[in-house]
């Protein structure tokens, strides 16, 4: 449990948070310049708010009115940073060292040997940062800090000069630290899917303030935070409990209120809890359930409100316990006669739904 | 070249003024580093007046520092009578004075030196240090001092040369005693008092020379190897 | 106006800036003045100083700006004189004779401090008259020379050292050393200030040297402890 | 044109690269150290190849053999760095000013207050680097860049620490550099819908070699360069020719061999070549037309190669002068009897179609 | 308070020193930045060889600097000669000739200053100014210049400090002559010619402090704005 609460001003820009974070990994949000990475700076210790209390997992790490104000080494939180900020003067292997090798054997967590070969850092391991390029830089700084086993990881878009190869080797890892060794972690991006990779409950910030902080679903519901959702091909994120598990196939079946739900083949036990999205755009909607087809979800449910934004024409299907959002083209509305009220099934496809909060 | 054959005592003071000036460089290091470091990166009351005091060996002529040494190290003065009772040692007059008068000649310079450079090794880097769970005593050692070893080069450079030019704090404390306090300037001094005194005296500022090239060279050689370390060497990229 | 400009021996300072401070007054003229060690000012004049009037503290220095003929020879003379004495810390004053049978090393224990002796001219005459009195081999490795014969007063001073051989102008100046003895006249060369008037010298005029061997001069050079020669 | 062709080893890296590149833009791909940042480098003459000729629009900026090696002052090849490279005692205006105030005025591109009010600058104009956020320090890097008005701009991801709104609101100005102002730009970013906006032409080096360069389409057809775009969900890219618009609708109609294609709304005009894409699992199949059903594209083919990647079924569906992936779910084969040589029909939704290559 | 009464010829020592000095400080900050920078960034045959001759005055006893200075400059000397024939004037013996002996002096610790400062500017932001067209001349004016800034006020205060207590060097060249190079530390040491003179001596000991004490004061607060600048100052952050 992470308590927050600090005012801080720096010239034109005032921050003022005030939220208690109780989840395991929390992703946050926000336009550049919102106060994201002042937040984790805050918490590590690199920013010294005008005023405020923080709290980590019981214990006070600032407290501006009682005096207090744990030194940054003695906080044990790791940070990545945008900015790589590697020793220049040592290898690789000396940076990925550095807070590991005086760390009581029985704190460390990983072997370096393990961040080596999962990061590829194997062929860097003499070279001098001034040799790296962007993308390298970056996976070693988030070794180095991973091996130093903090217990709270701050990721300021650590992937942000990665390539997707490199991501998606990388993700599956982050949640397995988050999974199997329980660092909590703070994690800033500007790609929502990547950090709903790692958990669904968000901090949204914005000029400084906090406006929004929850369930990513629940989150969403804010008109100002889902205008950025929005512009993410985000608008359907769904909370499913999966009920059965078809490996041979590649599919799990989910529960969605009181229909089932064909999606990816999930790691998830049976019983368990977990999000998933998928576009508007990737909703199809139909006047009787269609046969013949590949597409195996068809959602009975009624036409709601419809509405354009943009060139984009988006209509709520109301399900029993859901709405999802679909993206119709407009000329599918005299088409298909589609009016509010109208009976449709929402037609979507196994492998257009995406699974979040779960290794791959 | 009769004019490089050297006389026994030329090359005592030579030999002295090599040992003088390294064991001086040595003194101050660690004095020069930290008070560079405190000065770069520490706000405490009386900072200005320390800033102040470390400035003093050169601003003032030679003579008076090296008067104010005698004055406490001398057999009267306060350290010196604690270091007769505590150690049986007096410096005054001896080789270890002429290091002690240059090494305050030269601890200004050391000094400002490590100061300009500690005070460009990037926050950022020592803050993540820090973050990693390191004490700021191994911050300081693994990071800042690494990194601000072109400046602490420099500085130590100067020194050097400092004390090997050092002339008037050291005949002032430690008079001019051949063989025991007699460095190359002193003798140099001596010859340029004498009628026709020039031509030796040019031999041995050819031999001053020697020494700080020698110097001069070797550190560059160390800071080239410091830049090379942290990649602002030569490079164009 | 008039002016000179007038190179002098540090040892000088008071008793020539009293005088000078006379003469500009009396005479309505402008003495410029520069102190420092013989060996500077008489290079300086060697590389065109623009110095009317030299007054050197040993007789190496004119000897060696004659030789340049860079002074005019006839103009020279010997103005001062001075004594070596043999000094102590006040209180720690000890029993000399000044003959050769006499044990000087086991006289006082300690170093004994003058100027450099081979350059600065204490030390010069310093040895000289411990070598006439055949101390010098005993004492030799015990001495400490000094810059110049101010610095090697202020180590006798501080206690630093347990002898000293100084002029006796500084040693009488001094309340925290005492006289020993003064060196008997045959031990060294006479201790001299020759006075000459630099060749070329743009001040042709020499007033000013006529003025230096006034009675007036002489009575402030007594005052200060030199010995008038003229 | 410029033809690039150096020969570097610097350590354990090597690069030769000899390739000439004749599109106003292109984009510039390759895994995290492929030489990416060192091709760019090497252009604006940061680095120094070991061996090599570089000729820009007929004019030789180096020829190690006839000893020419232009300064870099006299490239006029403006570049955005992967570190912004921001001058960290003058403001942010002095930083955008810095190739601007010098430029003959007939040279001038664009207006200060131009770039201000598109990169959103107006606020910061004062500040100094070290109060700018990541974001903020890529948005001043950027104008900069821009402002100096380069005969070629080199961009080194220069979006990958921006929000998604930035990016979204800086693309469309990088499309009309592209097209009002005619600088020629090489574009390295591992998000290939971002560079895809730009062009279609790319150049992938792995490495340090060129595996490929050409059309994108073209380029994937290369097996190594297509599992990197597979990892991307960019399995379908196709460059159709523009029939018609109906703005009413928010559609256009496109033609793809011999069929017609609905997608969204384009502002390129009849007649038009340009590029689309959607992923694999946007593709739905079925073994009928289907009617009363949003999805406006019903393609008809064959069925042809079937294969599983990973837990994805992939199969081919072979149109008449295209192939098409669809990704279905391993319980859809048995419930549609799906077997090769089988005709299908290829369900894609209007709005699943990403376009590429024009304003948005 | 009597001891702090100046006599008028004190009060022209301490105007005279902070002439000399300042002089001194402007004469060498442009060659010596110019120096600095040649020695950081560029390689040339004899580089060595320069580097080892601007630290030559740092390594001879100020004696020697002063009489070749004195030999150059002299009526017979090589410049002094052709200054006097293409200027009419003459250095020697002038407060022009102190401000230049104490240049020569201070000029080491200039150029090592300016060099560690050049040698830490990021290279990467010089190229990153070019690529947008600027002139390296330009490139040095208005990136290396500024963000050396710093270290080039460490040099000059080191210049200024050092100009202050430059003795040996001063006198050997011009002469200790009173209103025209009687600095501060030659009014000093004359004072230590005569008896009695220990109190006076002090008084301008003090006096030679309060200098050097505005100065660094004056510093200090350029130093902290250069580096509010570039932003790295005392923050946190
Ligand atoms: N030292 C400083 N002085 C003044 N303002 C500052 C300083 N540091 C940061 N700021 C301002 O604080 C605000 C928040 O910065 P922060 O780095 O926290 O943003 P961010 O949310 O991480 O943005 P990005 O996504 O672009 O990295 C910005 O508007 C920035 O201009
Ligand atoms: N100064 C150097 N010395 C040695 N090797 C270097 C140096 N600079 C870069 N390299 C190496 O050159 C290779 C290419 O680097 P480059 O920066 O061009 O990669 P990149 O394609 O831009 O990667 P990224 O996407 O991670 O930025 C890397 O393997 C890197 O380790
Ligand atoms: O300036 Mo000095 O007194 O010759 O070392
Ligand atoms: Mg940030
Ligand atoms: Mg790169």
């Amino acid at each position: 449990m992470i308590e927050l609460d600090y005012a801080l001003r720096r010239g034109e820009f005032a921050t003022r948070v005030n939220v208690t974070l109780d989840d395991r990994v929390t992703g946050v949000f926000g336009p550049s310049g919102a106060g994201k990475t002042t937040l984790l700076g805050t918490l590590a210790g690199l920013v010294k708010p005008d005023a405020g209390r923080l709290v980590l997992d019981g214990e006070c790490l600032l407290d501006t009115e009682r005096g207090i104000d744990l030194p940054l080494h003695k906080r044990r939180i790791g940070m990545v940073f945008q900015d790589s900020r590697l020793f220049p003067h040592l290898t690789v292997s000396r940076n990925l060292e550095y807070g590991y090798h005086r760390l009581p054997r029985e704190q460390r967590r990983f072997s370096l040997a393990q961040i080596v070969e999962l990061l590829e850092l194997g062929a860097l391991l003499r070279q001098k940062p001034h040799q790296l390029s962007g993308g390298q830089r970056q996976r070693v700084a988030l070794g180095r800090a991973l091996l130093s086993s903090p217990r709270l990881l701050l990721l300021d878009e650590p992937m942000a000069s990665l390539d997707v190869r490199l991501k998606m080797q990388i993700l599956p890892f982050m949640q397995r630290v988050r999974d199997e060794i329980d660092i909590p972690m703070l994690y800033v991006s500007h790609a929502i899917d990547e950090v709903l990779q790692l958990t669904s409950r968000m901090l949204v910030l914005e000029q400084g303030h906090v406006i929004g902080y929850g369930d990513f679903v629940n989150v969403m519901r804010d008109t100002q935070v889902l205008a950025l959702a929005r512009s993410l091909g985000m608008e359907n994120v769904l909370q499913v409990e999966l009920l059965s598990h078809h490996p041979a196939e590649g599919y799990s079946v989910a529960r969605l209120g009181v229909q089932s739900l064909f999606i990816p083949l999930s790691a998830g036990a049976v019983g368990d809890r977990i999000t998933i999205s998928t576009a508007a755009s990737n909703v199809a909607l139909a006047s009787e359930p269609v046969s013949g087809i590949s597409i195996q979800n068809q959602l009975p449910g009624t036409l709601g409100q419809m509405r354009q934004v943009d060139h984009r024409m988006l209509v709520d299907v109301v399900l029993d316990t859901h709405t999802l959002v679909a993206e119709v083209s407009a000329k599918a509305i005299p088409d298909l006669a589609l009016s509010p009220g109208m009976k449709v099934h929402a037609l979507i496809k196994t492998q257009a739904l995406h699974l979040y909060g779960q290794a791959l | 070249m009769s004019i490089l054959q050297l006389t026994p005592e030329e090359i005592a003071a030579l030999w002295l003024s090599a040992k003088v000036a390294f064991f001086c460089t040595l003194l101050i290091l660690i004095p020069g580093v930290l008070l560079g470091w405190v000065l770069a990166r520490k706000r405490f009351f009386g900072k200005a007046l320390l800033d102040s005091v470390v400035h003093l060996p050169l601003v003032l002529p030679p003579v008076v520092p090296g008067f104010l040494l005698l004055l406490l190290f001398g057999s009267q003065g306060f350290l010196g009578k604690w270091l007769q009772e505590t150690f049986g040692i007096s410096i005054a007059f001896t080789w270890m004075g002429a290091v002690v008068a240059s090494a305050i000649m030269a601890l200004p310079l050391m000094v400002r030196s490590a100061r300009l450079a500690v005070s460009q090794v990037d926050r950022g880097l020592e803050l993540a240090a820090q973050s990693l769970g390191a004490h700021p005593l191994r911050v300081f050692f693994s990071i800042t001092l690494p990194l601000a070893l072109p400046g602490i080069l420099t500085g130590m450079v100067l020194a050097f040369s400092r004390s090997l030019g050092e002339f008037g704090a050291t005949i002032t404390f430690v008079g001019n005693i051949e063989g025991e306090t007699r460095t190359l300037p002193l003798a140099i001094y001596t010859y340029t008092q004498i009628p026709g005194g020039d031509i030796p005296a040019l031999r041995l500022v050819l031999l001053s020379l020697l020494l700080a090239f020698a110097a001069l060279y070797f550190s560059n050689v160390m800071e080239q190897r410091a830049l090379r370390r942290i990649g602002s060497g030569d490079d164009r990229a | 106006e008039d002016k000179v400009t007038v190179f002098a021996a540090a040892s000088l300072t008071n008793a020539l800036a009293d005088i000078s401070a006379a003469y500009e007054k009396e005479k309505e003229a402008k003495v410029t003045q520069s102190y420092a060690a013989s060996s500077a000012l008489a290079k300086q004049i060697e590389n065109g100083a623009p110095a009317d009037i030299f007054i050197s503290a040993d007789t190496k220095w004119m000897d060696y700006l004659q030789d340049k003929k860079r002074i005019e020879a006839a103009s020279r003379s010997n103005l001062l004189g001075n004594k070596v004495v043999l000094i102590a810390p006040k209180g720690r004053g000890f029993k000399v004779d000044f003959n050769a049978g006499f044990d000087f090393a086991k006289a006082f224990d300690g170093r004994l401090c003058t100027g450099d002796v081979e350059a600065v001219p204490i030390g010069i005459y310093a040895k000289q008259a411990l070598g006439n009195l055949n101390w010098w081999n005993s004492v030799k490795t015990r001495i400490v020379g000094a810059q110049d014969v101010r610095a090697a007063l202020a180590f006798v001073a501080r206690g630093e050292c347990a002898a000293g051989i100084v002029y006796e102008t500084d040693a009488k100046v001094s309340d925290k050393v005492e006289i020993v003895g003064v060196f008997p006249q045959e031990t060294h060369t006479p201790v001299v200030y020759p006075v000459a008037r630099v060749a070329g010298a743009k001040n042709a005029d020499s007033a000013f040297l006529t003025y230096l061997k006034s009675p007036f001069a002489a009575d402030i050079f007594r005052k200060y402890g030199f010995t008038p020669l003229f």
